[in-house]
């Protein structure tokens, strides 16, 4: 059967988070390249990719760009998209009334847990709700009883804060401030200050590493307001650390991960076909949410939306025959001899609930100006 | 500005209107001037044209100025005399007719050229820098001068005592009789070569018009042509070595100062009686 | 001890940010300050004007540091900036020849060059992430402290520490210096004369002899010069980033304004006001208090006249407030 | 080219704008930029009252819009119970509280002497912000807590969202009454950054009040006026007449249901503009212009400036407030971070400017066309972009080039808005 | 009556009205005069509500009108011209005058959408005076020109024709002489006349020119450095030593002689 099938990579290329998305595309590209160049695709069709730009923060522009990926490159399933907003807009405006499957390597927002998709959303990130209660348990293996919290304001600082407070207070330590911080503003001074007077034996950062994030810890390290730093999941970033110097020494958070081959094998996949990051922030994410897409259909037997959003499920979790990055060749054999595949990837796929990563938290600390783990939760 | 009142439009908002440079676009000539001996020391000859794209407004109208002449416009209201300063001075194209100074052809040549030529100008409206000081006023009027300019605003000051004690005002809060001193005053400072008024004396009180006529007199004896227009129309033609009449963008009647103030004609129509 | 104490913890996060950062605003809102004054529009590019010329400064920082230049204890980019000026004079002179010309010509009310502006802004914007992409950059080399916060504890004992980076004091007397340069040129100058009086009535300008181009093409290369001033010095005391200088543009709008708009001194003035607000209404003042106060009398809660939440809020509170009881700004603005 | 030929010219451009995103993208394309278009075109015919008619230089038209946006929440979604037992009266009763103390404040600043109110209205906002906190607070904080993931609010009223359009519309113009007291009598660059800071506090608002709107955490799933596409696609009866007409379910209905929406929208734009039209033509627009080009003057010849300022200002505002709620009502979701000023205040005023001020034709058209730019400008930025690198030989700057290519996105919006200005600059449709 | 009583307004420090006391009685034509910067334009501004007094007041018919805001004051009767002309200068002439007349039913946006049949008559009889009035001024054939289009001496008398839309009780002209022709400033002075005469007009009229002042003003008040300076008829000024230093000069003489 030869064809053509397309996949909608949208992301935000401008706006907020347009450092993150490069290579976040670049990796979901990387999965299709792989797929092509086996050509084993259901019996040689060509997967292609279509870029389309979701702003990261105005749904409707998201919204016409979702649109138009669907309806006039007639695109078979969406990779994103990035941030929940939009991901939220485009999930209830083009993907379910079409029909459409859609993948998001980063939308972590809780809410869209609970989002009506007529089973067509999924993530490879895993809800906030979950980092939050690992982000306390680690405070508590650290033996910290008293933090101030910052968060960026939207909603996936909100709902990591909100779930992380909870948690954290549950099980008895106190949180001095919970302070918002909008990114990419020019300034910090102002929430330093309340931070600093509100006091805390650490400085609970859950922003975006190249933005507010590091500003903010930035400002506190320079005034001397906080010496340890608690880092979320956004704030895991190779940049950060060069760019901070040893301010964050001594310094620990946790980040979705997973132990062992998958990363390594996406490492080396990426070391060898392409140049971007592989430990970016929801580059993994990106491929494995690319490379599901495609096994699902795969499984399905036909290129098309339904059949992608029906297997899903089922090729991401077990029983089947595990499948690193770098193996989707060995993949879409073992599918079209009509075996049964548990896709890993970089992430350790494993969707649970409504679609979601389960996800496991890398809980690092930072020694001598590099991340180290210190173990996985 | 501080006061809306003296502002030239009352509208508040200083971000979207352009209150001084409003109208039509300015035509960008750049061109050289030609050698045209003889002639008048400065000539509009055969004006036609118009604003823009608009009709035109002169119709083969002349007007000149010989060294150590006042010629003197008058006319009704609309019949194209502040048009007629303007096209002299480069401000308009003209579709027919040339404008020559000093021997030369000056038709293509951009207003800042003429003000180098030694031109200056002060205009009906809008003829003051509202925001800048009565001092900074005059002193911007001698911009193209190198030299030291002191002694001409001594002058200016002498000639208007009541500038020198607001040198330091804004001239935009000054009264309309001051804000046209001022623009006189600016004129002055050029020491140009040929002085062009439209209108310097509306709005001045009777006394200071008598000095200023005084003054313009002296002016143009020391050899400086003034070309001017008046409303004053029958105190101006009496010091005026030729007087034009214009209307409708033409040249109704041309005569010495004397004549037209003799002729029954022009008094009726014109002069009011 | 205590009140040394309170006063360093003051000083620490409110006094000095507050004043790095009015400095920072104040650089950017001369710029806006300048254009508004003499071209009589609100210059929408000055936030991308200020990243692409930063932009051309870190690439001649680079250059220079591989070439192994440097200035010491103070940062490389400072060199630098003379290049970075240039190009970005290059470029506002050439947006203006393709660009503003033809609606100065055409006599085009402001709100059109506002937009045309706009326009321009989009453009600069792609050019530059073109160019330098739209990551971070690191450009800062040099000692980032006067005195660091460790290095105070230790020299005077206290608990409370405090900092000061070599780029707040840098850009704190740049902008000094700068502010001064400016209202001597444009009040004490014949260019800077010529300057005001085209602003004033461009006609009349050009009836006195003032050649209204050279007007226009010295605003621009003071503009520029400006821009990149406080580009790479925001740049060297926070971070490079082609988004957040975007991002910049507000609160320059609101220093410009709250001081009025082009006037030099209002700029500087607007810029603290700006500043402080945002930083002083939302300082905790639990830890002063708590210095300050016998044991009983100490504070529980944060004693926080605002939450950081409404940091944004606040800083435009104010200026509505500013403008209500003095509706021109403080140093009522017209032209410059 | 007279002005009425230009005008048909300018929308038959419309038009096929639109058919052309049809006939080569698709129906669902061109129907979603239709839809947009229409609201967009409302907004800038709410800026075209200000601007073009009165001269009043509105830039916070983002907090208008995010106030017609909060309407939907507040009129369409069901209520939440638990929220408000857990302290909903509460909330209710800080905020009456808070009403109360400003209400005194402003009474006792024009009833006190003079020597002292300045310190009794500094006494009572005091107490009163005190007390509004006191009972505030734990309200807020209660129903925040109610299941935070998913709802931690008070909900709507559960009412049919096209109510929400009106009410949206009502709530815009009273903030904006509110800000027209107190900052209409600014010069106009002082009122541009007022608006603009104005609409930064209500967008704060929205973003931080968790019990409101769920602020950052976004309502979604707002209820529709049209029918749901899955509903379409199960009834038999629908996926039958689309057979008919040789549709497939799927796109039959995500066409018919944008239809229904560009059919609601397209009604209030035409009241709109018909209303506006009238207005302008009428002495009213006449008065209007007459103080828009001199204000002294109007006031001398006995037009009450300040007040009609305020009327035109509370009607614009009020139509951006409708707008703004029709544009959530079709996006389904509110996103308080997704207001920022550059899409929601510049763009409308490119509109208004692209198009024509002063023109209601003009400002609608600019509506549409910037509209479709905005979209569509990144397929023409990524073809520009492979039309620049076609002739270069591979390397290390086509390959940047084209990693570039988002960039080019803004870029192009930029080209194009220069070129529109430059070739007429008075707008598409100019005002005479 | 207008009554001033003890005026001041203040610039800063600058005195520029200083206790000025006048009185314009009904139906006079009154002359304003005084050297450039005597104060009497801002009298004006002050008097019509365009600027607030420092201290003082004004009465209108015994009734107290200090400070009320210009259009308040248009509706009782008062109108003034601006020595600037105020033109609407992106209007055309017609449109300049029809927008004056302060009680059109189609300046409320509800008659506009909903009594469009009304609106009609009143905007033909509308027209119809407009037209009358630019004729009046020797202007029609600019009645679609735009204002800003005109020249200095039509926009002046645009400004005066303002004032001849409605009813005024008092009108303040502020140098409508000023750059208008002098055959044309007679006629001017015809029709001050006759609406003084034929409709009860009382006009205050500040104007440089003296031959006009002396056909029209009776009585005449001089003003000097913000206070009033001498009042009586024209013969009484123009023999009043202190007028002739401060305002009128010794030049006069020649000038009637002309
Ligand atoms: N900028 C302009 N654009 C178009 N038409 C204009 C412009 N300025 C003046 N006009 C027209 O040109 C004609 C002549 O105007 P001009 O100003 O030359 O008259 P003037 O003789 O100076 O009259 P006045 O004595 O009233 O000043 C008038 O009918 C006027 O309407
Ligand atoms: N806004 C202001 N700020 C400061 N001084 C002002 C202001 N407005 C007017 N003045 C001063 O007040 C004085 C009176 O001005 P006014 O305009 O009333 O004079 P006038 O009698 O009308 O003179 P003219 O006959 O020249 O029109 C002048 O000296 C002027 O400089
Ligand atoms: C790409 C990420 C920064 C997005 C973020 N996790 C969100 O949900 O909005
Ligand atoms: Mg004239
Ligand atoms: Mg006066």
């Amino acid at each position: 059967q030869d064809g053509e099938a397309k996949i909608g990579i949208i992301l935000g290329f401008t706006g907020p988070i347009e450092s993150l998305t490069p290579a976040m595309g670049a990796s979901a590209e990387l999965a299709i390249a792989e797929v092509n160049e086996t050509g084993k695709f259901l019996g040689g069709t060509t997967l292609s990719a279509v870029q389309a730009d979701s702003t990261c923060v105005d749904s409707a522009a998201a919204t016409a760009a979702a649109e138009r990926l669907v309806t006039t490159d007639g695109v078979v399933a969406i990779m994103g998209a990035d941030c929940s907003g939009v991901t939220g807009a485009i999930l209830s405006n083009v993907a379910v009334p079409n029909g459409v499957p859609m993948i998001s390597p980063s939308a972590t927002s809780p809410g869209l847990s609970n989002a009506e998709d007529n089973d067509l959303f999924f993530r490879t990130a895993p809800s906030d709700a979950r980092q939050g209660e690992v982000l306390a348990s680690i405070l508590g293996d650290e033996g910290v009883s008293s933090v101030a919290v910052t968060y960026t304001n939207n909603d996936y600082g909100k709902g990591l804060s909100d779930s992380f407070v909870a948690a954290f207070e549950a099980a008895g330590g106190s949180v001095t401030l919970v302070a918002p911080h909008e990114d990419n503003k020019a300034d910090y001074s102002a929430e330093i200050g309340s931070l600093a007077s509100a006091g805390g034996d650490v400085l609970v950062v859950l922003g975006y590493a190249d933005s507010g994030g590091k500003g903010i810890i930035q400002a506190a390290a320079d005034t001397g307001a906080f010496s340890t730093f608690m880092l979320g999941d956004g704030m895991y970033s190779d940049a950060l650390l060069a760019d901070l110097g040893d301010v964050l020494e001594g310094s620990y958070g946790a980040v979705p991960w997973s132990e062992g081959d998958g990363a390594t094998a996406f490492a080396d996949l990426v070391g060898e076909k392409a140049d971007f990051n592989p430990e970016g922030s929801y580059t993994r994410e990106s491929y494995d949410a690319a490379a599901l897409l495609i096994l699902a259909m795969a499984k399905g037997g036909e290129a098309t939306s339904s059949a992608a959003a029906a297997n899903v499920m089922d090729v991401a979790n077990a029983p089947g025959e595990p499948i690193l990055p770098g193996e989707l060749g060995r993949a879409l054999d073992i599918l079209a001899e009509g075996g049964d595949i548990d896709y890993v990837g970089a992430t350790n796929v494993e969707l649970i609930g409504p679609g979601e990563a389960a996800g496991t938290y890398r809980y690092y600390q930072i020694t001598g100006g590099a991340f180290e783990t210190v173990e996985f939760r | 500005m501080s006061d809306p009142l003296h502002d030239d439009r009352g509208n508040r908002d200083r971000s979207i209107t352009n209150p001084a440079g409003q109208g039509a676009p300015l035509p960008g000539h750049r061109g050289r001037a030609r050698p045209a001996p003889g002639g008048p020391f400065l000539i509009g000859d055969a004006m036609t044209g118009g604003y823009g794209r608009g009709a035109d407004i002169l119709h083969g109208c002349t007007i000149a100025v010989d060294r150590g002449e006042i010629a003197v416009i008058v006319g009704p209201n609309g019949a194209g005399k502040s048009t007629a300063m303007k096209a002299v001075f480069g401000m308009l194209s003209l579709r027919e007719g040339a404008v020559r100074l000093d021997g030369e052809d000056i038709s293509a040549l951009s207003p800042q050229d003429r003000v180098k030529k030694g031109m200056g100008f002060v205009p009906q409206t809008s003829n003051i820098f509202t925001s800048l000081s009565v001092e900074e006023n005059l002193e911007m009027g001698a911009f193209i001068r190198d030299d030291d300019i002191r002694e001409t605003m001594e002058q200016v000051f002498d000639l208007f005592p009541i500038l020198r004690e607001k040198r330091r005002q804004p001239a935009g809060e000054l009264s309309g009789g001051q804000r046209q001193q001022v623009a006189v005053g600016r004129a002055l400072m050029t020491k140009p070569k040929v002085l062009m008024l439209d209108e310097p004396t509306a709005g001045v009180s009777p006394i200071v018009m008598d000095e200023l006529f005084d003054r313009i007199i002296e002016v143009a004896r020391s050899g400086l042509p003034v070309l001017m227009v008046e409303q004053n129309a029958r105190q101006a033609l009496e010091i005026a070595d030729k007087g034009y009449v214009l209307v409708q963008g033409r040249n109704a009647h041309t005569g010495t100062g004397r004549d037209l103030l003799a002729d029954p004609d022009v008094r009726r129509s014109f002069l009011g009686g | 001890m205590d009140f040394l104490n309170a006063f360093v913890a003051l000083s620490n996060f409110v006094l000095i940010p507050a004043i790095a950062y009015g400095s920072q605003l104040a650089l950017g809102a001369l710029g806006v300050t300048l254009v508004y004054g003499i071209l009589r529009f609100s210059n929408f590019a000055h936030g991308d004007t200020m990243a692409f010329g930063t932009m051309v400064a870190i690439l001649a920082t680079w250059g220079l540091q591989a070439a192994g230049v440097t200035l010491g204890p103070l940062p490389t980019a400072l060199l630098a900036i003379p290049v970075g000026i240039l190009g970005c004079a290059a470029l506002v002179l050439a947006t203006d020849r393709l660009v503003y010309r033809f609606y100065r010509a055409q006599k085009a009310v402001p709100v059109i060059l506002v937009i045309v502006s706009m326009g321009v802004m989009f453009i600069y914007n792609g050019i530059t992430r073109f160019i330098i992409g739209p990551d971070d950059q690191a450009f800062a080399d040099g000692a980032r402290f006067l005195i660091n916060a460790r290095q105070f504890r230790e020299m005077t004992g206290l608990a409370e520490p405090l900092a000061i980076r070599s780029t707040q004091a840098i850009t704190l007397v740049t902008a000094l210096i700068v502010v001064a340069a400016l209202f001597w040129f444009l009040n004490r100058t014949k260019t800077g004369k010529s300057m005001r009086a085209y602003s004033d009535n461009e006609d009349l300008a050009l009836l006195s002899g003032i050649d209204p181009e050279r007007v226009v093409r010295v605003t621009w290369i003071i503009v520029a010069g400006l821009a990149t001033i406080a580009g790479v010095l925001y740049g060297l005391d926070k971070t490079y980033k082609p988004f957040t200088y975007f991002q910049l543009l507000l609160p320059i709008f609101a220093a410009a304004i709250v001081g009025g708009l082009g006037s030099p001194l209002g700029a500087i003035a607007g810029g603290f006001v700006i500043a402080f607000s945002e930083v002083g209404l939302t300082y905790a003042w639990k830890k002063v208090l708590t210095y300050l106060l016998p044991g009983p009398l100490e504070p529980d809660g944060l004693v926080q006249l605002l939450a950081t939440d409404y940091k944004f809020a606040v800083s435009f509170m104010i200026l509505v407030i500013v403008l209500l009881f003095r509706p021109t700004g403080l140093f009522r603005g017209k032209s410059v | 080219m007279t002005q009425s030929l230009r005008t048909v010219s300018v929308f038959g451009l419309v038009a096929v704008l639109i058919l052309g995103t049809g006939v080569l993208q698709s129906w669902n394309s061109a129907l979603l930029i239709l839809n947009m278009g229409l609201v967009s075109a409302i907004m800038s015919l709410g800026v075209n009252l200000q601007w073009g008619f009165a001269g009043l230089f509105n830039v916070g038209v983002m907090g208008f819009v995010a106030l017609g946006g909060l309407s939907v929440v507040l009129v369409s979604m069901p209520p939440v119970g638990e929220a408000w037992a857990a302290g909903g009266l509460r909330i209710l009763a800080g905020l009456a509280l808070g009403a109360l103390s400003v209400a005194c404040a402003v009474l006792a600043w024009t009833r006190a002497p003079r020597a002292w109110r300045g310190w009794a209205v500094a006494a009572i906002l005091v107490a009163g912000f005190v007390l509004y906190r006191a009972v505030f607070a734990p309200g807020a904080a209660a129903v925040e807590s109610v299941n935070a993931a998913t709802s931690g609010y008070l909900g709507g009223l559960g009412l049919p969202v096209v109510l929400a359009w009106p009410v949206g519309g009502l709530l815009a113009a009273g903030a904006a009454w509110i800000i027209g007291k107190t900052a209409l009598g600014l010069r106009s660059d002082y009122l541009a950054i007022a608006t603009l800071g104005i609409a930064e506090i209500v967008i704060a608002i929205l973003k931080n009040e968790d019990w409101l709107a769920r602020g950052v955490k976004n309502v979604i799933g707002l209820p529709r006026p049209v029918p749901n596409e899955i509903d379409l696609q199960r009834d038999p009866g629908f996926v039958e007449s689309a057979a008919g007409w040789g549709l497939d379910p799927t796109t039959a209905s995500t066409l018919y249901v944008k239809a229904g929406y560009a059919l609601l929208f397209a009604a209030v734009l035409i009241a709109v503009l018909v209303l506006a039209q009238l207005a302008l033509r009428s002495p009213w627009g006449r008065m209007m212009r007459a103080i828009r080009d001199n204000e002294t003057a109007a006031r001398a010849m006995g037009k009450d400036v300040t007040r009609r300022h305020l009327q035109v200002f509370v009607l614009g505002s009020a139509i951006c407030g409708i707008a703004g709620a029709m544009m959530t009502t079709l996006d389904g979701q509110l996103t308080p971070s997704t207001y920022q000023p550059l899409r929601y205040t510049f763009l409308i005023w490119v509109m208004v400017i692209v198009g024509g001020s002063g023109n209601n034709y003009g400002a609608v058209a600019g509506g549409f066309i910037i509209w479709f730019l905005w979209v569509q400008v990144e397929p023409m930025g990524q073809a520009l972009m492979g039309l620049i690198t076609a002739p270069m030989s591979d390397g290390w700057l086509k390959a940047h080039l084209l990693d570039s290519v988002q960039h080019m996105r803004l870029l192009t919006m930029g080209l194009i808005l220069l070129l529109v200005l430059r070739f007429s600059p008075r707008g598409l449709i100019p005002e005479r | 009556m207008i009554r001033v009583e003890n005026l001041h307004r203040h610039f800063g420090g600058f005195r520029a009205v200083d206790g000025a006391s006048l009185e314009i009685a009904t139906g006079s034509i009154t002359g304003l005069v005084g050297p450039n910067g005597a104060g009497k334009s801002t009298l004006f501004n002050v008097i019509a509500g365009a600027l607030p007094p420092t201290s003082g007041r004004v009465t209108m018919d015994g009734e107290d009108i200090t400070g009320l805001a210009p259009h308040e004051l248009f509706h009782k009767g008062l109108l003034r011209t601006f020595q600037i002309a105020h033109e609407f200068s992106s209007m055309t002439c017609r449109e300049n005058l029809m927008m004056v007349p302060g009680a059109q039913s189609g300046e409320s946006l509800w008659s506009a959408w909903v009594h469009r049949a009304r609106i009609r008559e009143e905007e033909a009889a509308l027209l119809k005076k407009a037209d009358e009035v630019l004729d009046f001024l020797t202007i029609s054939h600019l009645k679609d020109e735009l204002a800003g289009n005109l020249s200095g001496g039509q926009k002046k008398l645009l400004e005066l024709g303002r004032t001849m839309m409605v009813d005024a009780k008092v009108v303040f002209l502020d140098e409508v002489g000023a750059g208008v022709n002098r055959t044309l400033l007679n006629t001017i002075g015809d029709a001050i006349q006759r609406l003084n005469r034929e409709r009860g007009y009382t006009f205050c009229v500040i104007e440089h020119d003296m031959d006009f002042i002396a056909r029209l003003c009776d009585p005449v008040i001089v003003m000097a450095e913000g206070k009033v300076l001498a009042e009586g008829s024209i013969a009484e000024i123009k023999s009043d030593e202190r007028v002739i230093e401060a305002y009128l000069g010794t030049g006069l003489k020649n000038k009637e002689t002309a």
